[in-house]
This record gives structure tokens, C-alpha cells and sequence, in this order.
């Protein structure tokens, strides 16, 4: 027999591409926390993971769906969402996440995003917000906090941005949290608890973005950002969305702050064509009949 | 396969072509359907809004084009038929899905109802200007199908054809109607669910761990999935493996791209589908696609009392482009007549087939109403000089 | 028999399409003929000039738009001025007696005018004088069998509203046969 | 080691025990491990690994508490804990 004792694996390895590893995300990015976030908040979540299914947009962010070892789809930038809603209303006993940066979910796919809070797809939507566009070396994004510095705002950010939590809370998602990366346990229990959430569900996930935003205003290592970001921010969990706004360097809030009940779009429906059609009405869902 | 008879509706109507390609979808088995709203197509999916919940099946009406072009990829991965439907302004928005279906090899069907563009142009009125675009509109090289119905009762029966090809050969198709053909009322005569032949999804026989997503079988279509069972697949729109894995080297483009090009050109015998009307022994050819059709036909009528030997060809499939017959009939006859309605598109390929064997003719139209058929039968009669 | 070119015109809502329609459908589907009926389509969706085309044949039908009509029928003044000179000179125009104020005919033309919206309100529901109309075409012409019509009707209108509609397309259908009878109009 | 509160039943309180595995070759060297053990057991080493980062090493073997913080952490997946049978209390 053979002496050497088997190697123990991470116990992650189930549940990513290995096959794909090194991922391409730099050096003290915080996006593989996020997923390793993730993975944990999989194995907790009691649902059968064959049925879960991640979408990814463009972007660093975009590209977890090429590493999680599920049915994974890397879409178009911007619209993961939509892609996520096709596959939701096609077989709704999917669970399907949505993973992606702040660019994908609030710029270009801004549109696609508040029209699917506002119907309650039944989906979670996990965005990276690092406050630039990374991938493609560091320009302004919606997110970029007022005066920070982007290839494309040399002499400081002067738009207002976009506070993700608000949009959507604003749009009627039903849960919604914010975490850093760093709250590894807290975010975890955020995923749990989006995922569990029939509905449009959203996590934001602040991150450290070394390479770029990090050097480029002078904010040190991505280690150096991760901690200001976690230890300048103030847990308050319920707190008004009107109020979370990211000020450069700044303390910011981060907590649960939606988990309210409505419901998804495809209960509308049923109900609705139920109502309006009585008997006629061949309902929708549950299990996939049309093989 | 036969079709589920929940959504056929069997019997005869009167229906314009809109309602028609609706119920063509249905029969096929469609069960998703996302759009948005613009004119000459909105009949298509307000029907289907009116029928699906009875039938089983879901209609979601998006925030735009771009939207409801990845819903339907989304929605055929998971396992239903899907289509999206819309003109020429929506049809520019959704180019970006069209390449990603091409690039995922999604099965569904992109309906266009065309008007008179470029952009806003001709909201209620025809046009058959979108043709290249359909061919070539997204970015990157790939080869799709495309068909053009020129009645309600063909918007009905093509559709089944279009669904049948999607699936057949993984590939988005593009049913190319027109406001002439959309709007236009006739008899449409729905068979019954038993006499309506549907291609099933083509799944793979193999279990995950042997699995390869993007492997094809000899006929350059690999067998597909469906999310939700078990096989923990990937795919990207980047250039990818047979795995479905990203790899960025021209090795791998050329072994993806050349067969997603191949797919449709090595199996073009297999879809394309025309007729032919007295072309042995024809001096001129006319060759039409879509409502120009049944304008040409008449020109072709007016030029036979004449004496002219004249044969009639029309194109339901125009993508892939019909090469080897053009081939063969350009060594047999003098002159060919293509009467579109835009400046030149699909002609410009049957120069390219033609090779100067002999006169190609264009009879050009721009569209917002048919051709009169005197303005092709003029070009027929040049021709034949 | 060649293919007739019918025109019907008015202002949207009095139900010029679903008048072309019935005609197509009765040709088409209960007896045995081919039919194409186009629309025109305009921005304006109420109030303004409509008409809907139909060709109806023994034979396929190949171009697909009405270019001389043979048959005109119009239930309003706008729809006269705008459509009228479009009329084949043996043309047959039908109006609506108390909304068109016609112009001394053309030499050939044969005109005749029914006063539809009136006896649909004698009915109860003016909405149903498009069908009275039909019913009058169907008399006045004789190109599609009254069966044929009263079928389409019957199938055409809303659920619950067919014996009003019939009732409609018969007063219409008799008022063109008396017409005719009485020698005002060719058998 | 650091506690963030002292437990009310810490003379009882047993301490788990972990054994830390480091996939070496996977590691960018961010250093989040080293920098958020609450038992400080890692270091970054001076060796390179074969993408010429500072891979952490184990300082204090016994130290681990099997908190498994390093292995949520690691952007990499590159540091995991296995848990050792044995157990300490807290005030050994």
C-alpha cells in the first residue's frame, strides 16, 4: 500500500473550477473573499446546488461564474440580469444568482437592475462594488465616491454616485445589505439570507481594488484598504437607505437594511392570470414540465 | 417529434401576419416569449400576452430590446423554446444577444417584423432593408439562419421551420418578416398537433463527468444541456474550449469560430429551402425572397404572356445563401433579376455566386410600400435583351 | 372572375377595419375564395381617416395592396374627400347617407347611400352601423353570399353581441335589396 | 492570544486545535491571512513561491484554534484547516 498519507483538499475544491486556478484577480483584491463568501453561504443554504445557478456579466467581478463549479453563465456587460430572469421564468425551481461588479449592475445594466427590483424577479444579485472600472484599468464608475481619482477623472470624481442600496431599496428589492469583504462572517450570513429570500434580493460587497484605485489615490496596498474599509465603517443594520451614501475615505454604514415581503413576479402572475382567467389558466412554475 | 397540442390551435382564420406568427410559435412548442413593444411587430407578442397563460408558458414583457434579447437565452437555456420579437430600431439593439446566441449556441428565434428605416424611418410601413443585418449585424464572424415568410399562412408554417432549424443547429434564427407580411390579413389554415413535425432539443446522451459542453458531434452540433441537471457546466462569450472554459489564442478562435462558420455552411443542404418555377430552359431568372415575391411573380406572369421564357426562384432561407444552385443555374442562363426592397443587399451575393456568367439586374426599391410590378417586369424585359 | 378591389373608409372607431374583416373572412373562410385585406396605418389612432383594403378573388392572390378599387365604401366626409377620386370610373361607391355629403357623382359611377349610423341607433347601439354597412355591400354587391356574411358576422363580433350585430347586418342587407327591388339599383 | 471579549465561562472553555494546510503555489501574498489570525500563528515566509510571492508559513503550530478565519479570508483559497483531535483550555 501506498505509504504517502492522501493530501487533504480544500474544502472549497468541491465547489470551484480548480482546474481554472490561479484566478486572474490581483494580488489583495478582495473579489475571491467575496466568492469564498459564497461558497460557504452555499453550503448553508439548504438547496439542492445542481439547481443553483451563478450569471456573470463583463468585469473582474464577471468572471466568478468561470470559477464557481456550478451551472454558470459569463454573459454580456450589463445583463446578467435579464439572462438571470430568462432563466428564472424558464425553470423556476432554479436558484439563480447573479454575481457581479458595480459597473455591470448600476451602469450599464442600471436599467436592467431597477426594472427587475421593481417586478421582484425572483433572483440575488451579489455586487462588487470597488468603486472603478478595474478591468479595464481604472476609470470612473457610477460608484466612484466624489473627488477620488479614475483614469477618466484625473483631477477628481464630480458626479454624485449612485448609493446601491438605496437604488435599491428604492426599486422595491426585498432584501437588501452591505458588507466589505472583510465582514466575512456577516456577509456570509447576508448570502444565506438573500439566497433563502423569495425575490429580488441584493448584497453589495464593498472591495478593495489594489492595482488601481487603491495606487491611484495614494490609498496604500489593497491590505491597507480592506482594513480602512473595515474599521472606519459603522454597523446599523435597518438603517434609512436615503443615508448611506460613500464619501471618499470616509466612515460608511454598512448592515441589513431591507428585508421586507412582496410578492415575486412569477406569484403575480399566477395570481393575476388565476384571477382573471379562472379555470383556463394553466399555472406556471413549480416543477418543469415542458421537457 | 409531435408538438404538445396545448398551443395549436388548430382550424381556419383570418389572421394577419403578426397573429399568425404568433400561433406558428406556439405550435412549434414556444413558451417563452420576452419584447417590447414597437411597431409593425407588437401583434406578435400582445397575442402571445393573450394566449400563453393559456397554454403553459410565460410572456415577459422587458425594459427594452437588449433585455428581451438575452431574457430569451437565458430562458432557452433553461429549457424552453424562446423567441423575442421586434423592427428594424429594436433589431439594431439587440445585435449584441444575437452574437451571444451565435457564441453560446443558443436555439431561439428573433422575429423581425421590418419597416422603412434607417433608424426610426418608416414606423407602419414595409421594408426588407435589415437583411445584411441579419446576416452580419453583431460583430465577429458567424453564420446564422434567416427565413422570409411572404403570407400569414407562411408566417405560421415558417415559424415551425425556424424553430426546428434552431434547434436542430443550435443557432439563433431570424424569421424576416415585413409590415406588408405582418399586417396583411389572409386565410391561415392550422393543421392539427398530430400532423406538425417538431425537432426536440438535441441533450446529450453523456454523463457529466464525461461531459465536454462545446464538443460537437460529426455534424459540427454539440449536444446540449439544460441548466438544473447536474452538470455543472460553463460558458462564456469569449472564445472558449470545448470544456466552455475561456482560452484567449488565435488556436483556439480558429477552432471555434471556423466551426460555428462550418456548422451552417457544411450543413447549408440541409436547411436551405426554396422553390423553382419554370427555371429549365428560362432565358431570365428572377429570384425574390418575402412579400417582393408575390409582387415578382406577377412581373413574371406579364413577361411570360410576352413570350419570355422566364423562371421564378424564391428564397425562403436567404442565409445561408443558396451558392451552389445560383452556380448551376448561372451557367444555363443569360441574365438574373433581383428585385429587393433596398438598394442591394442579398444581391450583392448572387453577384458574388453568379461570377460574371451572366447579367445580374438589381430592381431596387426603398421601401414604405411593395414594388408595382411593372417596375420588375421592366427589368426582366432588359434583361432578356 | 378577377380579383375585386374593395376600399372601405371612414374615421377611426366607427369599426372600418373590422368591416374588412368580415368581408375577408366571409370570402376567405365560409366561401371558399381568397382574400387580402391591408390597413392603412397611421401615427393618428381616433378621429382621422382610416380605411382597410381588401381584394378578394377566385384566384391566388399575388400583389397584395388595393391600387384601383372597384367597390368603395365610406362612412364619413374625410374619408370621401380623401378616398373617392381614388375610385375606378365604373366604380360603385357606397356611403353613409347622413355623414357624407357627396359631390355630383362621376358620369359612370353608380352611388348609393344607406343611412347606417341612424337605423344603428333604431337598434340601440350606434357602434353597430359598420355592420349595417356590411350588410349593405353585402346586398349591393353580390360578390360574397349573404350566408357567407351573416357567418363571419356571427364569428367576427364580440361574444354576446352576434343576434344585435346579425340584426344589424340583416336591416343593412334588407335596406340594399329593397333599393334594388325597387329598380334603383342593378339586380 | 487576543480575545475581543472575555467569555463568561472560560475556565471551562476548551479550545479546538487546527492543523493548517497552505497551498503555497496558489498564494498572491496579500497577507490578509497574517494580518486577521486572531492567534497571530502565520507569518509571511521569505522563500518565493513559483509566482515569486511570500507564501505565509506556520510561526506557532500550536497556536491554531481552528477558527478557520485565514481560510474564509484567502482571496486564493490557498490556506485551509483541518481540526486536530486534541483540545487545551483556554488558561493553559
Amino acid at each position: 500500500m501506498n505509504k504517502e498519507r492522501l493530501k487533504p483538499e480544500h474544502p472549497m475544491e468541491a465547489l470551484l473550477r480548480m482546474d481554472r486556478m490561479p484566478h486572474i484577480w490581483c494580488p489583495t483584491c478582495g473579489i475571491g473573499t467575496a466568492v469564498s463568501c459564497f461558497i460557504t453561504a452555499l453550503e448553508k443554504i439548504d438547496y439542492p446546488l445542481d439547481k443553483v445557478v451563478v450569471v456573470s456579466g463583463i468585469g473582474c467581478t464577471g468572471r466568478v461564474a468561470g470559477y464557481v463549479k456550478l451551472d454558470s453563465f459569463h454573459t454580456t456587460h450589463g445583463r446578467p440580469i435579464p439572462f438571470a430572469t430568462g432563466l428564472k421564468l424558464g425553470n423556476p425551481e432554479l436558484k439563480v444568482v447573479v454575481f457581479s461588479g458595480d459597473g455591470d449592475i448600476v451602469a450599464i445594466g442600471g436599467n436592467h437592475f431597477i426594472h427587475a427590483a421593481r417586478r421582484n424577479i425572483d433572483i440575488t444579485v451579489i455586487c462588487v462594488n470597488n468603486f472603478n472600472y478595474a478591468m479595464t484599468g481604472g476609470q470612473v464608475a457610477p460608484t466612484t465616491p466624489l473627488t477620488a481619482l479614475a483614469t477618466t477623472s484625473p483631477y477628481g470624481c464630480f458626479e454624485t454616485p449612485f448609493s446601491i442600496p438605496y437604488l435599491a431599496d428604492s426599486c422595491g428589492a426585498v432584501y437588501v445589505a452591505r458588507w466589505t469583504a472583510l465582514h466575512i462572517r456577516r456577509l456570509t450570513k447576508s448570502m444565506v439570507e438573500a439566497l433563502n429570500k423569495p425575490g429580488f434580493s441584493v448584497v453589495e460587497v464593498i472591495c478593495p481594488c489594489s492595482t488601481l484605485y487603491a495606487r491611484r489615490n495614494k490609498l496604500g496596498t489593497g491590505l491597507d484598504l480592506m482594513k480602512f474599509y473595515h474599521e472606519s465603517s459603522v454597523i446599523k443594520h435597518g438603517a434609512d437607505t436615503r443615508e448611506l451614501d460613500i464619501e471618499f475615505q470616509k466612515p460608511m454604514v454598512v448592515g441589513k437594511f431591507v428585508d421586507r415581503e412582496r410578492p415575486t413576479f412569477l406569484e403575480s402572475w399566477n395570481a393575476q392570470m388565476k384571477k382573471a382567467l379562472g379555470e383556463k389558466f394553466q399555472p406556471y412554475g413549480g416543477s418543469n414540465e415542458h421537457d | 417529434m409531435k408538438v404538445d397540442p396545448k398551443g395549436v390551435l388548430t382550424g381556419s382564420y383570418f389572421l394577419d401576419g403578426d397573429h399568425a406568427c404568433c400561433e406558428g410559435a406556439l405550435a412549434a412548442g414556444c413558451r417563452f416569449a420576452a419584447g417590447y413593444p414597437i411597431t409593425p411587430s407588437t401583434e406578435v407578442v400582445e397575442r402571445f400576452a393573450e394566449r400563453i397563460p393559456l397554454v403553459g408558458g410565460i410572456f415577459i414583457q422587458m425594459e427594452d430590446e437588449l433585455a428581451s434579447s438575452i431574457a430569451i437565452l437565458g430562458a432557452s437555456w433553461a429549457g424552453l423554446k424562446s423567441m423575442t420579437v421586434t423592427s428594424g430600431p429594436g433589431f439594431s439593439l439587440m445585435m449584441e444577444h444575437i452574437g451571444l446566441g451565435a457564441m453560446l449556441e443558443t436555439p431561439c428565434v428573433f422575429v423581425n417584423v421590418q419597416r422603412g428605416g434607417p433608424s426610426t424611418g418608416l414606423p407602419t410601413l414595409p421594408g426588407q432593408a435589415d437583411m445584411m443585418q441579419a446576416r452580419w449585424g453583431s460583430h465577429g464572424d458567424y453564420e446564422l439562419i434567416s427565413l422570409c415568410p411572404n403570407s400569414p399562412q407562411e408566417c405560421f408554417d415558417f415559424m415551425i421551420d425556424a424553430f426546428n432549424l434552431s434547434e436542430r443547429y443550435r443557432v439563433p434564427v431570424m424569421f424576416m418578416m415585413d409590415e406588408c407580411v405582418g399586417h396583411m390579413t389572409e386565410k391561415v389554415v392550422i393543421p392539427p398537433a398530430d400532423q406538425i413535425e417538431v425537432v426536440p432539443r438535441r441533450y446529450t446522451t453523456l454523463p457529466p463527468e464525461e461531459y465536454l459542453p462545446f464538443k460537437p458531434d460529426p455534424d459540427l452540433v454539440p449536444p446540449m444541456v439544460k441548466v438544473g441537471d447536474g452538470y455543472r457546466f460553463h460558458v462564456t462569450g469569449l472564445t472558449h474550449d470545448e470544456r466552455g472554459y475561456p482560452v484567449m489564442s488565435a488556436e483556439c478562435q480558429e477552432t471555434l469560430v471556423h466551426r460555428l462558420i462550418d456548422k451552417i455552411r457544411r450543413n447549408a443542404r440541409d436547411i436551405w429551402i426554396y422553390e423553382e418555377d419554370q427555371v429549365d430552359g428560362a432565358e431570365v431568372v428572377v429570384i425574390s425572397y418575402g412579400i417582393t415575391h408575390r409582387v415578382a411573380l406577377r412581373a413574371v406572369q406579364m413577361a411570360r404572356e410576352k413570350g419570355l421564357k422566364v423562371g421564378m426562384m424564391r428564397l425562403i432561407v436567404v442565409w445561408p445563401f443558396p451558392e451552389e444552385r445560383i452556380r448551376q443555374l448561372a451557367d444555363k442562363v443569360k441574365a438574373f433579376v433581383m428585385p429587393e426592397m433596398n438598394y442591394g443587399q442579398v444581391v450583392l451575393e448572387l453577384e458574388r455566386c453568379v461570377a460574371g456568367k451572366a447579367k445580374v439586374l438589381l430592381a431596387p426599391h426603398g421601401g414604405g410600400t411593395v414594388h408595382k410590378p411593372e417596375q420588375i417586369y421592366e427589368r426582366i424585359m432588359e434583361a432578356a435583351k | 372572375m378577377s380579383t375585386t378591389e374593395l376600399k372601405i373608409g371612414g374615421f377611426g372607431g366607427q369599426g372600418v377595419i373590422l368591416s374588412g374583416i368580415i368581408i375577408g373572412k366571409a370570402a376567405t373562410i365560409f366561401d371558399n375564395k381568397s382574400a387580402t385585406l391591408t390597413q392603412s396605418f397611421g401615427p393618428e389612432a381616433r378621429g382621422s381617416a382610416c380605411s382597410a383594403q381588401v381584394l378578394i378573388s377566385d384566384d391566388q392572390i399575388l400583389y397584395p395592396y388595393v391600387t384601383v378599387p372597384d367597390i368603395m365604401v365610406v362612412m364619413s366626409q374625410e374619408a370621401y374627400t380623401k378616398f373617392e377620386p381614388e375610385l375606378d370610373e365604373n366604380g360603385l361607391l357606397l356611403i353613409e347617407k347622413d355623414l357624407v355629403k357627396p359631390k355630383k357623382p362621376r358620369e359612370k359611377i353608380k352611388q348609393f347611400a344607406i343611412p347606417a349610423t341612424r337605423i344603428a341607433e333604431e337598434l340601440g347601439r350606434k357602434i353597430v352601423l359598420n355592420i349595417v354597412m356590411v350588410g349593405f355591400f353585402t346586398a349591393m354587391t353580390g360578390i360574397i353570399s349573404a350566408k357567407a356574411m351573416r357567418e363571419a358576422v356571427k364569428t367576427t363580433v364580440p361574444k354576446g353581441t352576434e343576434e344585435l350585430n346579425l340584426k344589424a347586418f340583416d336591416r343593412g342587407y334588407e335596406y340594399g335589396m329593397n333599393l334594388k327591388k325597387k329598380g334603383k339599383a342593378p339586380k | 492570544m487576543k480575545l475581543w471579549r472575555t467569555p463568561l465561562d472560560i475556565d471551562r472553555l476548551k479550545i479546538p486545535h487546527g492543523e493548517l494546510h497552505i497551498i503555497k503555489d496558489r498564494c498572491k501574498g496579500c497577507g490578509f491571512c497574517v494580518e486577521y489570525c486572531p492567534r497571530e500563528v502565520l507569518e509571511l515566509s521569505d522563500e518565493f513561491n513559483i509566482k515569486g510571492y511570500h507564501p505565509p508559513y506556520v510561526k506557532d503550530e500550536e497556536g491554531c484554534a481552528d477558527c478557520r478565519l485565514c481560510e474564509a479570508i484567502c482571496p486564493e483559497f490557498a490556506i485551509f484547516v483541518t481540526t486536530k483531535e486534541e483540545v487545551e483550555s483556554v488558561e493553559s
